[in-house]
């Protein structure tokens, strides 16, 4: 906790409203979700909203499925036009289909919604259309309390274009009633001659997820297994696949791109560190659930949330299923960062270098914007501004079904979640900890891929991947056919036209 | 009979249908003649590009086109082959033959895209039913993420949804097919499989023609199963042609490029379908 | 011998019936489920293997804000926008079927064959094809999201069906008793709607009821033409298809979506067993 | 009063459906079209009813255009050879379906519906469905809505053809006595028939159709014992009358080597030459000092035995009026009458009939 020094004023008013939880005011009597805080101060809190009126205007909000973000969405939606009297219709989409559902209005310069939610990295495609945040919110005591990772993931070429109203990451999930059990340690001293510990490395993952598979480690009479991952070759499969990758891959010696060399655009995406990620990945499958190769990111929260594996490594979710009121594991889970590698490739020298590695992957998330053509800009940057206001931040955090993970500085404080959610002290510090530790800690971060056409991109690698994962090819040749792909992709775009967007993410990197 | 009023009857539909049907695929032609793309959205004109890309660098295509008629092809085999023989069974005499009837035709009235996501849960590998039950047998097999068996799955899947349109049509024609031939059989002492193979098969032959002609329109365009259910994998194991249009379309949004595929795709279909059309006209009447 | 094949008839009968139910078994069961009765393997029977709440079925009936469905809506939309589409694709089906079937057409290589197949060929047409097109198109006229755009599009997915069914329909009714009709002073408008129409509705209940299977359980469609005014229910429920997907809730909509076609099945076994349908679909 | 038609012909095909067809009826008659199937006499009746326009030709109605007038409002009525009604109307509004066609006031209705029901024995069915009645009440009903109209021509394509012998025999009486009735005799009844003892039973004119063309048009009498060319004489006879060739000379026919008859009364004079002769089944008999043909077939027909013969190059039918059996392969002696004998010019037309002598 103490790397938290730019506590803001509106974390401190959280901290007071946590003090005085049972202290319920208008707005909590009116608006039972956010029954534990109340109220919180801010620009954009349900006393500030209530003010604006937008009666006879309608908003129009195109969102993910429920629950995951479609429900704070709709229930936000609900609580905004109580409160300003406008009408809000909001649509729910299966994540899968967000970009397209969009896209397709977009592309055919229609403006059917004036709230698009995406993921971050859908960002370069869609800033044409979409309208930057205005200066006034920019500048707003509650955006200040966002760490800049999140600033940075939301904003275009130092430009905020997308609303923050959400923090994700990848990060390690681990059994700690298992890696902590002295018998469990003994007995995996004892067959591997290694400790078993928080695992620091990918082969020290799958050392331990493999010792751990097939058989009922917790003896609730079901077989438990190594890892859930996501592995179904959907949308975000490739997202898993580069957590994988970047300990062995992203050299924080090398600059000029991680996916690409920014001066040839070459992809970098079959050399020997994604092949070596990848040849660990295919070895995964032998240590995931049954059917664990067609999990996709449901599964995996349902696979680790509901208890069947040792680890699990991608979003928030699946940690914070585990950690809910109804688990059975319930405070039995720990996090931690990434494993990472030991050693790392060296494109530019040739050569592995042999030396520990690790790095964060900022891994897309939740984000939300404006349609250029909406006629609504101001009610429509008033109801992102409510949704990620504190007191439903703060409330909406604490429902695993939600989607909402924190990612505002104040957010990553051990007490918020041991007296809200009743967490075990020590997880929740852990918790804490390792999510600010990625946020502001690390120097050797890999931004996602954003530039114009990255579905294609991105496509290319779950296809490629999924065909190593399903042993049609091998991760080499796998990779190699990716990045045939991707040189493909790169000449129909245009080099110029790439090199000029991920130069963007390249310099946010090489800034460290 | 030959009267103007013909065209009255005949113009509304037509027209309509032509008024609906003008703009869309114009659009497509011209669409494929582009490079229109999620970052370039517009019209420009780049010739045959498309096409050439399509016919001398995308196997992806041309292996979905592959695995679609091999689903296509089996699965309506299936269905026709099991609807058959259910609709002979409840044709005759049969206890609760209106119970079953009625319960053999309601997978048909479910929505394909629905019942595929109740599927999905039925065949999960790790929480869902059938394995839970196979697991006392000690297998455990990999119905979705295993690259043969995800095939099956999908045929499966395919075969329950539309097994009750073959056997509907099929029972349908049964019912109405006329008695005599079937006492002259019977005079002739023909038993049963004779029975079948010399007088209900060739009395059923445009009917089953009709049937499967239709099925395989239908099953061309399978789509909504794959979509739920595998979303094309494991690796391209499950991507027809529809679900390739439709990542390359709406995933990856080459609209030029996937009205290209759309096209050619079409013009393919039509070609097979006249040739299928013709070959089991060819086959099935012939037999009689 | 006849012993041997009575069993295996019951045998492959009830083989069937089990596979045909057991999706819906398992659905019914899921629907009174949980998270955790979900997540801790398959369970079947409620109170002896888990115990049942009533969650997902709530949840039907709660908004998107509580963590619901809201199916209401999207299910009179999608009664609406069905029952439209098919009487519209009925009416000019029939008509053109009718025309096909009596009528002689010619007009350069293009004869009765050539236009036939060209209604039924639109169901060769993956949605996905159409699907941007007809986008942009109902956008110029402003009809995206709207009842009114999405029974356009209904029609190119219906008229085929209907035309195909009437057409076989209309070609197994004897073109005498139109004729009788003509000469019994009709003109052959009057001819159509006053013989060829009453003795039509065994082919046009079938008709309509395939228009309807088929309108029915359409879903990639509504999924791109529609935002949020207008919403059907494939899309509704799909829409439960998160990233955490609620089993529960999701097998409790899909059941209610089964439902009303449940007794479609009904009502075409009754015309099958009366013997109504064996003319219309022969 | 009549009904001409001139010229008409429609090719529709490469095959002629109607070709120059020409003939006059009149009011208050019964006409039959005589011809094998395919002949072209449905196609001549739709023709009648305006169903089919023709290519060419015309028709006229007393003066008036009757071939200009769209088929719905021309005065006609058809019975057909299937058991055509409105299958979703009853009995008494299938009758009455003409009449309220042409708005009539509904009593008026009621009263030729019923005088029509009673002239088809249908009295008391009025309100039972198409679908309850026999095929011989259906066609009764149709028969009945063809007589409701009073309609000035009434067209019948083989009515009877798809009902069984007895209740055809039964019905075709009924016709008989319905349309020479005071009730027909505004109305040109035209009948067609593939039948020559229906066409002989029903008497008035008949019109002897063949690949689209009127061969002969005359009295019922007049077609049977003239024939005009040997395919009336086929298609005017049941079993068809045999033909064979043969050569005329020295007062003697000559058909083979070992067959060779006298030439009879009504034959003299023929020039030498050759000529196919026709013979009704009836004319040829067996006789032990008649000549030698071997048997094909024979069948038995009621009381009666056809006998199907062939000596060389003549193949003939022979009726006896008793049941014998015989044996294929079989040869029995067969005697000529020679005075039922025609015989047609080598262009097959009819140079002399038992009944005129020489033309």
């Amino acid at each position: 906790m103490t790397k938290i020094k730019g506590v803001s004023g509106a974390s401190l008013l959280v901290a007071a409203a946590i003090a005085t939880q049972a202290s319920a005011d208008q707005w909590s009597d009116k608006f039972p979700h956010i029954k534990n805080t109340g109220d919180i101060a801010g620009e954009c809190s349900y006393e500030s909203m209530s003010k604006k009126d937008y009666s006879g205007q309608t908003l129009t909000i195109n969102t993910h499925a429920v629950p995951v973000m479609g429900e704070p969405t709709a229930l936000h939606a609900e609580q905004f036009a109580a409160l300003t009297g406008a009408e809000v219709n909001v649509i729910h989409t299966p994540a899968g289909d967000l970009y397209s559902k969009a896209m397709v209005p977009f592309q055919a310069g229609q403006a059917p919604y004036d709230i698009v939610f995406g993921f971050s990295n859908f960002i370069r495609d869609w800033k044409q259309y979409l309208e930057p945040v205005p200066a006034k919110y920019v500048n707003m005591v509650q955006m200040k309390d966002v760490t800049q990772s999140h600033i940075d993931v939301n904003s275009w070429d130092g430009q905020m274009i997308q609303f923050p109203i959400d923090g994700d990451r990848h990060y390690l999930k681990y059994r700690k009633d298992v890696i902590d059990n002295p018998v469990y340690q003994e007995k995996y001293k004892a067959e591997t001659g290694k400790e078993l510990r928080v695992p620091q490395t990918w082969k020290e993952y799958a050392e331990m997820a493999a010792f751990f598979n097939g058989w009922d480690w917790d003896n609730d009479g079901e077989l438990e297994y190594g890892s859930a991952e996501v592995m179904k070759k959907d949308d975000l499969m490739y997202a898993a696949f580069f957590s994988r990758s970047v300990a062995y891959s992203k050299n924080p010696r090398v600059k000029g791109g991680f996916f690409f060399d920014l001066e040839t655009m070459e992809p970098l995406i079959n050399g020997p560190g994604f092949v070596e990620a990848l040849t660990d990945w295919v070895e995964a499958t032998k240590y995931v659930p049954p059917g664990g190769i067609n999990f996709g990111l449901g599964d995996e929260i349902n696979s680790f949330g509901g208890g069947q594996t040792l680890f699990s490594f991608s979003w928030d979710d699946a940690f914070v299923a585990a950690m809910q009121d109804d688990s059975p594991i319930k405070n039995k889970v720990g996090a931690a960062p990434l494993p990472g590698s030991e050693r790392v490739w060296n494109r530019v020298s040739g050569s592995w270098e042999d030396t520990y590695n690790q790095a964060p992957y900022i891994v897309w998330g939740w984000t939300a914007a404006v349609a250029k053509k909406s006629k609504n800009h101001e009610m429509a940057f008033d109801y992102l501004c409510f949704f990620a206001n504190d007191a439903n931040h703060q409330a909406d955090i604490a429902i695993g079904r939600f989607g909402v993970n924190p990612f505002k500085k104040s957010d990553f404080k051990a007490e918020l979640y041991v007296e809200r959610q009743g967490w075990d002290p020590e997880i929740a510090k852990q918790y804490a900890e390792t999510l600010m530790e990625m946020e502001e800690g690390s120097t050797n971060r890999v931004f996602p891929l954003r530039v114009p056409g990255v579905f294609q991109f991105n496509s290319a690698v779950a296809t490629g991947t999924s065909k190593a994962l399903a042993g049609q090819l091998s991760p080499q040749e796998a990779l190699d056919e990716v990045a045939a792909e991707w040189k493909k992709i790169v000449k129909r775009i245009g080099p110029d036209t790439i090199r000029e967007a991920y130069a963007i993410g390249v310099a946010l990197e090489d800034a460290e | 009979m030959n009267f103007k009023h013909k065209y009255l009857f005949l113009l509304p539909g037509l027209l309509v249908l032509l008024a609906i049907l003008i703009f869309p695929i114009g659009f497509t032609v011209r669409l494929s003649l582009s490079s229109w793309d999620s970052f370039y959205p517009a019209l420009d004109f780049i010739g045959i590009e498309n096409y050439v890309r399509l016919f001398t660098d995308d196997a992806r295509f041309w292996e979905a086109f592959g695995r679609l008629s091999l689903l296509s092809v089996t699965t309506v085999f299936l269905q026709y082959v099991i609807g058959f023989g259910l609709a002979l069974i409840v044709w005759k005499e049969i206890a609760f033959q209106r119970f079953f009837r009625v319960l053999f035709l309601i997978p048909m009235m479910t929505t394909p895209v629905i019942m595929t996501v109740i599927w999905r849960t039925f065949f999960h590998e790790s929480l869902g039913p059938v394995n839970d039950i196979l697991s006392h047998f000690n297998v455990a097999p990999l119905w979705l993420s295993s690259e043969t068996l995800s095939k099956f799955t999908v045929m499966i899947v395919e075969v329950w949804q539309w097994t009750p349109f073959m056997f509907l049509l099929l029972l349908a024609g049964l019912l109405s097919l006329p008695k005599e031939p079937f006492l002259a059989a019977s005079i002739d002492g023909a038993g049963p499989i004779r029975t079948f193979f010399y007088v209900t098969f060739p009395l059923m032959a445009p009917i089953s023609i009709g049937a499967i002609i239709i099925r395989l329109i239908e099953a061309s365009k399978i789509m909504d199963t794959v979509y739920v259910l595998t979303s094309g994998g494991p690796g391209t194991a499950t991507e027809t042609s529809s679900f390739y249009i439709f990542i390359k379309g709406l995933r990856e949004f080459q609209f030029g490029y996937s009205a290209a595929l759309s096209l050619t795709y079409l013009i393919i279909m039509i070609i097979s379908f006249t040739i299928i059309a013709k070959l089991l006209v060819k086959l099935m009447v012939r037999g009689n | 011998m006849r012993v041997l094949y009575t069993s295996l008839k019951y045998l492959a009968v009830v083989l069937w019936s089990i596979f045909v139910i057991a999706p819906f078994l398992w659905a019914v069961s899921t629907s009174f489920k949980d998270f955790q009765s979900v997540t801790n393997g398959a369970t079947y029977i409620p109170w002896v293997d888990f115990e049942p709440n009533l969650e997902g079925w709530r949840a039907l009936w709660k908004s998107p804000a509580q963590g619901g469905v809201d199916i209401v809506e999207p299910f009179f939309n999608s009664v609406f926008v069905t029952a439209s589409g098919s009487l519209i694709s009925i009416i000019l089906g029939t008509l053109a079927a009718y025309a096909l079937s009596r009528f002689t057409f010619k007009a350069g290589f293009i004869r009765n064959g050539d236009i036939t197949f060209f209604f039924i060929s639109q169901r060769i047409m993956p949605p996905v094809v159409l699907a941007i097109p007809f986008f942009i198109m109902l956008g110029k006229f402003s009809l995206l999201d709207t009842l009114a755009g999405l029974i356009i599009v209904y029609i190119v997915l219906l008229m085929p069906i209907a035309v195909w069914i009437m057409v076989d329909f209309f070609n197994k009714v004897p073109v005498e008793i139109d004729e009788t009709a003509l000469i019994d002073g009709c003109n052959p408008l009057q001819v159509f709607y006053k013989v060829v129409l009453p003795n039509s509705i065994p082919g046009i209940i079938v008709a309509g009821m395939f228009c309807m299977i088929f309108g029915w359980t359409d879903f990639f469609f509504s999924f791109i033409l529609t935002f949020t005014e207008v919403q059907l229910l494939p899309v509704a429920i799909v829409a439960l298809n998160s990233s955490i997907t609620p089993w529960w809730s999701l097998s409790a909509a899909a059941l209610v979506s089964v439902a009303p076609l449940v007794l479609v099945a009904f009502i075409v076994e009754r015309y099958l067993s009366k013997g109504n349908l064996s003319g219309a679909l022969k | 009063m009549s009904l001409i038609a001139s010229n008409l012909s429609f090719k529709p095909g490469n095959e002629w459906h109607l070709d120059n067809v020409c003939f006059e009826m009149s009011k208050g008659q019964i006409y039959t079209i005589l011809g094998r199937t395919l002949a072209g006499k449905t196609t001549l009746l739709k023709t009648l009813a305006g169903l089919i326009s023709p290519d060419e030709g015309t028709l006229t109605l007393d003066d008036r255009d009757f071939g200009s007038i769209p088929v719905w409002k021309r005065e006609v009525a058809m019975v057909y050879q299937q058991f055509i009604n409105y299958p979703h109307l009853s009995v008494y509004e299938n009758v009455a379906f003409p009449l309220k066609q042409r708005r009539m006031q509904s009593d008026q209705i009621k009263a030729r519906v019923m005088k029509a029901l009673q002239q088809v024995g249908l009295d008391g069915f009025e309100n039972r469905k198409i679908q309850a009645l026999s095929g011989g009440q259906q066609q009764r009903v149709a028969l009945a809505r063809s007589l409701v109209k009073e309609a000035s021509v009434i067209l019948l394509d083989e009515p009877l053809v798809n009902l069984d012998y007895k209740l055809r025999e039964q019905l075709r009486e009924e016709f008989r006595n319905i349309f020479s009735s005071e009730a027909s005799k505004d109305s040109i009844l035209i009948y067609s028939s593939t039948d020559p003892v229906e066409a002989m039973q029903l008497g008035g004119q008949i019109l002897v159709m063949d690949e689209g063309r009127i061969l002969q048009q005359g009295t019922s009498k007049e077609v049977y014992e003239n024939p005009n060319c040997t395919k009336v004489a086929q298609i005017t006879n049941d079993p068809a009358m045999n033909l064979f060739e043969g050569r005329v000379d020295n007062g003697r026919i000559i058909l083979s080597s070992e067959i060779d008859l006298e030439l009879p009364q009504h034959c003299k004079g023929l020039a030498t030459g050759s000529y196919i002769f026709g013979m009704r089944a009836a004319g040829i008999t067996l006789n032990s000092t008649g000549f030698p043909f071997s048997v094909e077939l024979s069948e038995i027909s009621g009381s009666e035995t056809f006998l199907h013969i062939r000596h060389e190059m003549i193949g003939v039918v022979g009726l006896l009026d008793s049941v014998q059996n015989f044996n294929t392969g079989e040869v029995v002696r067969v005697q000529f009458d020679t005075l039922q004998l025609y015989v047609f010019d080598q262009n097959e037309q009819l140079v002399s009939s038992p009944y005129r002598g020489l033309e």
